[in-house]
């Protein structure tokens, strides 16, 4: 109540200044006044009307009839004013479900947490961004007794809260397989078993799950349906897709996965992802895989995870920082021997 | 005695009118013009609300004195078809149809007191009260 | 462009009708307007500066002085045209993410569906209504195949989101015990450890778990910290406290849990509840267990399915259909054995 | 040959030196009166940032052609402690000192044109044009 009247003082102070000397620091004082009364949840009508009574204080000699032209403008003014008040509720709203789905992205994040191996042969870097705050890409790597690494990457068709809550279940579903289970088409066969029996039948899952083994330098893997990755060969310097059929998981009960493997050289590399490295849209439209490509050329030389921080940071800028999806780069470098060094590496 | 004097709400003359009957009750109370025009705004978005979704409604204004205090009671009633979720309806930012923050949540902010009571395929009642400060 | 056109002339209509006849027509008109230029994005200020370009045509002759104010008003309205833009985009966020939100909403309902078991001798009776969109209490109960009944109630410290991802958790936990895995404190003390392990340390879980055996009508159960119900006395019409002790799960991975239990006579009853039921605040405060028991005394003819539902009913409407809490009440009734009729089922 | 005006923005005057400046730019351009305040506000939020947040910086306006448009730019540049995360500081709703809906997101509301590059411990460029109809 007191507050009203010093700002009401506050304007007419302005306004009484203005109307003797119009100069930009009364204009500046009024955007000053605006934010305040603004804080200070002050309606548009009040200030309209507060408007109104200065001018017949100041001019009392108006004809009646501007005076009256404010009632119409003080009416349509409270609609602005329902709009303004509304916001400040949505406001608190949104402010609350900010909170909780920071704290939701906290509980993911801890859930879906993975360690990359730290395998000697191999360069292994991965990044994954969520285009809002709680991510449907979900990447995991398991570093198998047999000396051999698990990943997998999914990307749940949907986002946000409801992609993230379908993603722990897959994150459950992978915790609770026996630890001898690696075999990339089984797994999926598994996994799309649970998402079958669980998942509303809106929900689909892609997934990209592999196996590279030290031994033979052999990369095994199958796909329900993800976006195909890259392989790089190092002597021709030279990328190609990862060719792989396979029915998106939640469709069919009863899908079975190919397997299909590879085997790299030294220098050769794997690249996994999810759409929303293709599906960044730039002010010239989707990027091409072939633009993604000529990126990573660029970069090739730098150690794995810095190459796909690198690349993230770059198809963020060229989306103006607005992710349309969630983003997932996966790179495995199997490692350049530097001869003589080698000798000191034992155990692969 | 109270007095109460109500405006059955047919077509949008008779929105007209009952903002006209609550403009002059707020006037003769003494509500300054901002208030005034609040008020009729109230009254104006719960008699659309019979307008558009109830065939048979009304809308009483009456002067309301407690303790010392005295303010002006809106009561809205219709045997329209009843609101099945009350809690969706008052939830800010549901109706798309009233435009930004009207509304029946846009109502309620604007008054002091508001009541709602609503049985599906009987009827809607609210009532709300600006009090004079 | 011609859209404001249209909307200049519509305003400029309304504006001089009134300044010549002030009637409540032109008023209402102008509430019209205003619902129409907020829909059409029209901001504050460019009302504010159609109303000074009118007013100058209108009344050319008014000192300048008085043409010049606007600017002040005009400067002031930008401010609130801010926050009407940013209105029109929270809204929008708003809506995607409650659209988000029923998915999620769905999936957990979809996650966490329950049977209430059809056991002759008992009539039982559940309601559980999230205060926002996803709920953070849980209700379950399983037919076991010895006949007895396993009822779980419990309750996320916490709303929203993140407990519903809890919740999840739980869920899947529960699902994943063994089938005879019947014994409340066994069952308590098992989920304790995959919280404790899995949740982070700031969320915590009240649990009542109970197990009706219906050939003794004895009802074993432990408590994890719960809102503690009541056990109804047909005999002396009396409501007592089911009494229990228990530390919350999540805290110590080592807790133990003590096991209760009581007979139930014909006409008793079981009342179990999350703390939203008595953390219903009304404008005279917090409902007190006296009075929900004096609501439940009254209602006590009502078949359990009636009784929670009507019960919930009087309380949403006793606070002003705002929910504070998830709200969860079960009973569960030892139903009265009508001369005649008990001949005719068999199986109890 | 364009020509472009910088105001160095040590202390509140600036801002108003600043505000000034676009106006007057602005009104030469032909800009309305509605847009000069728009632009003037734009102004007015870009300085507030920089005597807020940076210890250096100035803004510069000029006029553009582009085309058979005409415009006004707007660079604000600073040597301040640059901004750790853009997405953040772009997203609605965020700032709680900027006041509702002012801010970065505000500004960029009001122009045709925004682009944000900033440096941690370097410092911050804003570009945003508004071009004439
Ligand atoms: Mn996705
Ligand atoms: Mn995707
Ligand atoms: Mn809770
Ligand atoms: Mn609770």
């Amino acid at each position: 109540m007191d507050f009203k009247k010093v700002m009401d003082e506050k304007y007419k102070e302005i306004l009484e200044g203005y109307m003797l000397d119009p100069s930009e620091i009364a204009l500046y004082s009024s955007q000053k006044f605006s934010r305040k009364a603004i804080e200070h949840k002050i309606s548009p009508e009040d200030v309209v009307s507060l408007h109104r009574s200065l001018l017949s204080e100041l001019h009392p000699d108006l004809p009646e009839s501007v005076h009256r032209s404010f009632d119409i403008l003080l009416e349509v003014m409270i609609g602005y004013g329902f709009a303004y008040r509304e916001h400040q509720t949505l406001r608190s709203i949104q402010q609350e479900l900010n909170n909780e789905i920071d704290i939701a992205v906290n509980m993911q994040n801890t859930l879906l947490q993975t360690h990359i191996p730290n395998l000697k042969p191999l360069d292994v870097g991965a990044i994954s961004v969520a285009a809002k705050k709680m991510s449907g890409d979900y990447y995991h790597f398991v570093q198998n007794k047999d000396h051999s690494m698990s990943v997998a990457i999914a990307d749940i068709i949907g986002k946000g809260i409801p992609a993230a809550l379908c993603m722990s279940m897959i994150k459950y579903a992978m915790d609770s397989l026996p630890d001898d289970y690696h075999a990339p088409n089984s797994v999926l066969e598994n996994l799309n078993r649970v998402v079958e029996q669980n998942v509303d039948a809106s929900m689909f899952i892609t997934m990209f799950y592999g196996m590279y083994q030290v031994h033979n330098h052999t990369f095994y893997y199958s796909t329900a349906g993800h976006e195909p990755g890259f392989f790089y060969r190092q002597s021709d310097q030279s990328f190609h897709t990862i060719e792989g059929k396979g029915l998106l998981l939640g469709v069919d009960k009863q899908t079975k996965y190919q397997q299909y493997e590879h085997t790299l050289q030294v220098g050769d590399m794997i690249i996994l992802m999810s759409d929303g490295v293709t599906e960044c849209r730039t002010e010239e439209g989707f990027i091409e895989r072939d633009t993604l490509l000529e990126m990573i050329q660029q970069h090739l030389h730098l150690p794995s995870q810095e190459l796909v921080q690198t690349i993230y940071k770059e198809l963020e800028r060229a989306q103006d920082f607005q992710l349309r999806d969630d983003f997932t780069l996966i790179v495995i470098k199997r490692k350049i021997k530097i001869r003589g060094l080698t000798r000191l590496f034992k155990g692969y | 005695m109270e007095i109460q004097s109500c405006v059955k709400i047919i077509n949008e003359w008779d929105i007209v009118a009952a903002r006209q009957l609550g403009r002059n009750v707020a006037k003769e109370l003494g509500f300054g013009t901002v208030d005034q025009a609040r008020i009729t705004t109230a009254i104006s978005e719960l008699a659309r609300n019979i307008y558009l979704y109830a065939d048979q409604g009304q809308i009483c204004i009456e002067k309301v004195t407690n303790q010392n205090r005295t303010g002006v009671k809106i009561i809205s009633k219709d045997h329209g078809p009843g609101i099945p979720d009350l809690r969706k309806v008052m939830e800010d930012g549901y109706t798309t149809s009233g435009g930004l923050g009207a509304g029946l949540p846009g109502v309620k902010r604007l008054m002091d007191e508001f009541s709602i009571d609503s049985t599906v395929s009987v009827g809607t009642e609210i009532i709300t009260v600006k009090w004079l400060r």
